[in-house]
């Protein structure tokens, strides 16, 4: 039996810089055996353990789709030792993955309903594959509308450009997209995430919202679906909490009896809201 | 610091505190010597060490 | 002793419904014997719950500062010798404000060491233990004896040269002699006594049953770091595991950043689960601040602290 | 380290850049001999000195530590 | 399964002959107090004594355990190497372990095997190795509430077996393979020698003196006891240490660090606890369970009712009392859960 603590053993095959601050980097991991990409299956929500030997694990969201094939995509953010390393390690290095972990976004019991996703700064990643996944030929068609709010402190804060505007051009979804505050050369939306919510004012009928971003922008983005007459039920948000073993056992991530890592991350409002706010 | 660690029981040779100024280049050179040959005198580090290799 | 403890309560009452202060930190009777705990006694009525026995043997200090800013106002604090020579220690370290503290005086009987009394009955479950005049009366299932309480005091408390608090607003009893009369620096720092060569195995002898709990480092009024030395990780000084190097430089440590601070009220080794005499190494720091600086800590709110501050005249033999 | 007379500490210096750091430089200029066992670690001001980096020496296995200022 | 009985003369014999398979450890004094520690003379095996000062969940789960080792080859194929730490060489045997630990194993096995992905091979490893003969409980000290914790002086639940202490003889009952295979060979014990042992039990029980109620714990949400108003006095003098944490034989959280020297390293886990503030800690210098209160309901909280909630009523303590005896401030678990049901 595979012990479920060794990471397999994954080649960075591309690393980039993603933001203008240099605090995020975007990492396409390649599994050195390629067996074990195959059985690798993941659902978009789900995240990883990026493992570097020497300084430890982090859980990141994983930013990938299962449908783009065996490489994983993951964006991280420069905070502590282990993603200080990863930031410093280049294309061609050898690192390590543990996962699928965690429970991921309700694909099958969204299907026909219409879909609003609510993204702010880099929460943006496990929605990236949720996106990708929605738009696959195979799946879109399962979907109704999909709406898709995305924002940023500034333009050059936004990640995945390339892609969200791909999106936009096939008319696949409406893509809004918005920076806080006015800048030069940006000739799209500005305003906070809230607002913009409440200006798409996405209706609550036969939908399902994910929403994932800073807690401030949950906090204020709340009210405008409570407003707009969206049922806790019919909110779905990711969480996320420190975590060390990533299998619901070493006692950190949980918030009352649900352990993030393991029951979570996502979890609807409904029930969120019957759990301790320990997050 | 010193007198903590000789009272644990590391050998007081192998903590040297001095004083020396940018100018004083001889100094320095002998003191590096009258270190060097204290903490050979010692042989090599029993205690304090880290190894990881050791089981748990 | 109880007359002591029923004045505790009297005052206690008293500065409550006068709103003088807006909580007593205290000692209240424990659930097991010879563990009476740290009481906050916040009206007149939870005042009656406090007490005062030889089995105190908290800093309590200690609650003075682990608490956020603005939780609580005025409080009153029960203080032995000990604990006000910490509140002393707290005060110039600017933790503490001297006026935000009412401290209720008392002579410190000298504590008792559960654990010399257990090592009396070894195996055998202790099930009450009383207070009788100078003895303990220790009851268990098939046995009643009486112990004379100076038997089996805390180490540091044969030692204590401030049974009286050193700063008081109200004494709760007749001041009593103020030392037992124990010469702290004969038995301070025992291992001084052991060859260079045997002091590493007592050392490591001391701390191998350590599991790293940190009961010592959080009963201790002085360590009240925002993060830890063994808590930092960027650069990580100290590693987690059960290791020789690590629990060593754990103890260490400790017991450096304690170093012109300690006033040896005992609280980390009564706090440890693990019986380690943690003292063996703070005793040998102030046993050398005493013999190169002549000074003990919190003895006087005037005197400076000898390691924050530089004298032309300092002791600098180790230096070359 | 069959032999001891083979044997080669390493000691981590501490060196104040102020002071000892410079000596050391001026001892380089001066084209003066010592032994190459010391591992210079130059830092701000000997105030910068904890016994953190002591231990931490220790730990990672030297054989000796000086301190100078 | 028949219960069996053994001389306690004959203990040596038995147990030597037990070594022959197993690395045997018992509760033996050792500096004044019980403790585990391999049997090397039989006599030494304690019988009169409340319990072990800690735990022996140590014997599963190290305070420190290396869980796997790492090293960067160039010309490996894998570009390094991460080899999971080998498993068990030997098989043990913990024998007079009492029902309370063994309780505590198998609420532990819920948590730390799963499914397909939560299943701890390290912690599997060592139970599956790992025999527990139990020693039933005759003389319950003040500070046991194991009664109140669907546990018992003769509690059987994750023993392999059961020895009374009969004075002279003991009464080996096997309840499972593994047990049968140590009490194979001894002779049938006889019927009065089992209303001993039953007599004995009934006696214990009846000597555990506190009771805590649980009845309104399970019945409230997990809200309506998060914000009881009692948490604001619980935590007032707890000194966030984590002696409670580490002495007690169901908690089971901890750390992972990884170690280097050079090119190679390893990866260690280590005990951790709620207590501590840096332990749910984020990146960003948020913390969930920032204040004191927070961490200290978390404890009692995850005990008492995340864990009954999530597998099926099984209650994450077993009242071995450790905790009552050694917390520094006398936080009592008796008194907390009391108030929690208040």
């Amino acid at each position: 039996m595979r012990n479920t603590y060794v990471p397999y053993p994954v080649r960075i095959k591309k690393a980039e810089v993603a933001t203008e601050d240099k605090q995020l980097k975007t990492f396409l991991l390649e599994f050195i055996n390629e067996q074990e990409g195959e059985d690798f299956n993941y659902i978009p929500g789900q995240f990883a353990e990026l493992s570097v030997s020497g300084y430890g694990e982090i859980p990141i969201g994983i930013a990938s789709s299962p449908t783009e094939g065996n490489d994983l995509l993951f964006t991280v953010n420069k905070v502590g030792s282990v993603s200080t390393q990863l930031h410093n390690m280049n294309e061609g290095d050898i690192m390590g993955v543990r996962g699928p972990l965690g429970n991921s976004y309700p694909l099958s019991e969204m299907e026909g309903k219409n879909i609003v996703i609510v993204a702010g700064g880099f929460a943006v990643t496990t929605l990236r594959s949720t996106m990708i996944w929605l738009l696959d030929p195979a799946n879109r068609s399962k979907y109704g509308d999909i709406t898709f709010i995305y924002g940023a402190r500034t333009p050059g804060l936004l990640l995945y450009e390339e892609e969200w505007r791909q999106w936009r051009e096939s008319g696949q979804a409406n893509v809004n997209i918005t920076i806080d505050r006015e800048a030069e050369g940006w000739d799209g939306l500005v305003g906070f995430v809230p607002t913009v919510c409440e200006e798409v004012a996405p209706k609550p009928d036969n939908a399902v919202a994910l929403i994932c971003g800073p807690p401030v922008m949950i906090r204020f983005t709340q009210p405008v679906f409570d407003k707009l007459g969206w049922q806790p039920e019919q909110i779905v948000m990711s969480l996320e909490n420190r975590m060390k073993c990533g299998i619901g056992i070493c006692g950190r991530c949980n918030v009352g009896p649900e352990y993030v890592c393991k029951d979570g991350p996502v979890f609807t409002k409904a029930h969120l809201d019957q759990l301790p706010k320990e997050y | 610091m010193k007198s903590l660690l000789e009272y644990v029981g590391i050998e007081p040779g192998r903590l040297h505190f001095s004083w020396i100024s940018s100018a004083e280049a001889t100094k320095f050179q002998e003191t590096v010597v009258e270190v060097t040959e204290s903490v050979k005198a010692l042989g090599p580090a029993k205690h304090m060490i880290k190894d990881i290799r050791k089981v748990a | 002793m109880e007359a002591v403890a029923q004045k505790i309560r009297e005052t206690a009452a008293k500065l409550l419904s006068e709103g003088k202060v807006d909580c007593v930190i205290g000692y209240a009777q424990g659930t097991v014997p010879m563990r009476d705990y740290p009481y906050f006694a916040y009206t007149p009525e939870e005042a009656q719950n406090l007490t005062w026995s030889p089995f105190c043997c908290n800093n309590l200090a200690n609650f003075l500062i682990r608490r956020p800013k603005g939780e609580i106002g005025k409080v009153a604090i029960v203080a032995q010798g000990c604990v006000s020579r910490s509140i002393v220690g707290l005060i110039k370290e600017n933790q503490i404000a001297r006026e935000d503290v009412y401290i209720l005086g008392v002579p410190s009987p000298g504590m008792v060491d559960r654990r010399k009394v257990q090592d009396r009955f070894p195996l055998k479950t202790i099930t009450e233990v009383t207070v009788d005049g100078e003895d303990l009366v220790v009851k268990g299932k098939d046995f009643e004896e009486r112990i004379p309480q100076k038997e089996v005091r805390r180490d540091n408390c044969y030692t204590c040269v401030q049974r009286n608090p050193v700063i008081v607003d109200e004494m709760m009893g007749e001041e009593g002699p103020s030392d037992w009369g124990g010469n702290i620096d004969a038995v301070a720092a025992p291992w001084e006594k052991l060859e260079p060569g045997e002091r590493w195995e007592a050392f490591i002898d001391e701390v191998d049953s350590c599991i790293r709990c940190y009961a010592c480092r959080d009963a201790c009024p002085l360590c009240y770091c925002h993060v830890c030395f063994v808590d930092e990780a960027m650069p990580q000084w100290c590693g987690k595991t059960q290791d020789e190097a690590d629990v060593a430089t754990f103890h260490i440590l400790r017991a450096f950043h304690c170093a012109g601070r300690c006033t040896d009220c005992g609280a980390c080794e009564s706090a440890c689960p693990q019986g380690i005499k943690v003292r063996r190494f703070t005793s040998k720091i102030e046993k050398d601040i005493r013999e190169l600086y002549d000074y003990s800590p919190g003895m006087d709110l005037e005197a400076t602290p000898p390691l924050s501050v530089y004298r032309p005249n300092d002791p600098q033999e180790f230096i070359k | 380290m069959s032999d001891n007379s083979q044997y080669q500490p390493r000691i981590a210096a501490f060196l104040c850049n102020w002071c000892s750091y410079g000596a050391a430089d001026l001892a380089g200029v001066s084209r003066l001999q010592y032994p190459p066992n010391i591992h210079v670690i130059r830092i701000p001001c000997t105030g910068r000195m904890s016994p953190k980096f002591i231990l931490q020496a220790f730990r990672q296995g030297v054989d000796g530590v000086w301190v100078s200022g | 399964m028949a219960d069996k009985i053994l001389a306690k003369d004959k203990l040596g014999d038995f147990l030597g002959k037990l070594q022959a398979d197993y690395e045997v450890y018992a509760p033996q004094e050792v500096e004044g107090k019980p403790q585990w520690a391999p049997v090397e003379e039989s006599d030494k095996v304690l019988w009169d004594f409340s319990n072990t000062h800690t735990s022996p969940k140590d014997f599963f789960f190290p305070q420190t355990e290396i869980m796997m080792r790492f090293k960067n080859v160039q010309d490996h194929e894998n570009g390094m190497v991460m080899e999971a730490e080998p498993p068990l060489a030997n098989k043990r045997l913990l024998f007079n372990i009492r029902p309370c630990d063994a309780k505590a194993f198998q609420v532990l096995d819920l948590i730390f095997v799963q499914d397909e992905m939560t299943n701890d091979l390290f912690w599997k490893d060592k139970r599956d190795k790992t025999t527990l003969v139990g020693l039933a409980c005759s003389d319950p000290c003040p500070s046991c509430f194991c009664t109140s914790m669907n546990c018992g002086p003769a509690s059987t639940t994750g023993l392999d077996a059961l020895v009374f202490d009969l004075g002279d003889k003991l009464l080996v009952r096997a309840l499972t393979e593994k047990g049968e295979a140590v009490a194979e060979g001894l002779d049938d014990a006889a019927e009065a020698d089992q209303a001993a042992a039953e007599e004995q039990t009934k006696a214990a029980e009846a000597q555990i003196s506190s009771s805590v109620g649980m009845d309104k714990v399970n019945e409230r949400s997990v809200m309506e006891l998060y914000e009881a108003g009692m948490w604001d006095r619980v935590y007032e003098n707890c000194l966030n240490c984590g002696t409670c944490t580490y002495v007690c034989p169901t908690c089971h959280c901890f750390d992972i660090q990884d170690e280097t020297q050079g090119e190679s390293g390893r990866r260690v886990r280590n005990w951790d606890n709620c207590m501590s503030w840096l332990f749910t800690m984020h990146g960003t210098g948020h913390n969930p369970r920032g204040a004191k209160k927070d961490r200290v309901r978390q404890r009692f909280m995850h005990k008492f009712k995340y864990i009954p909630v999530k597998r099926d009523g099984e209650i994450g303590c077993v009242g071995c009392g450790r905790c009552v005896l050694l917390c520094p401030v006398n936080i009592d678990v008796r008194r907390v859960v009391n108030d929690m049901n208040a």
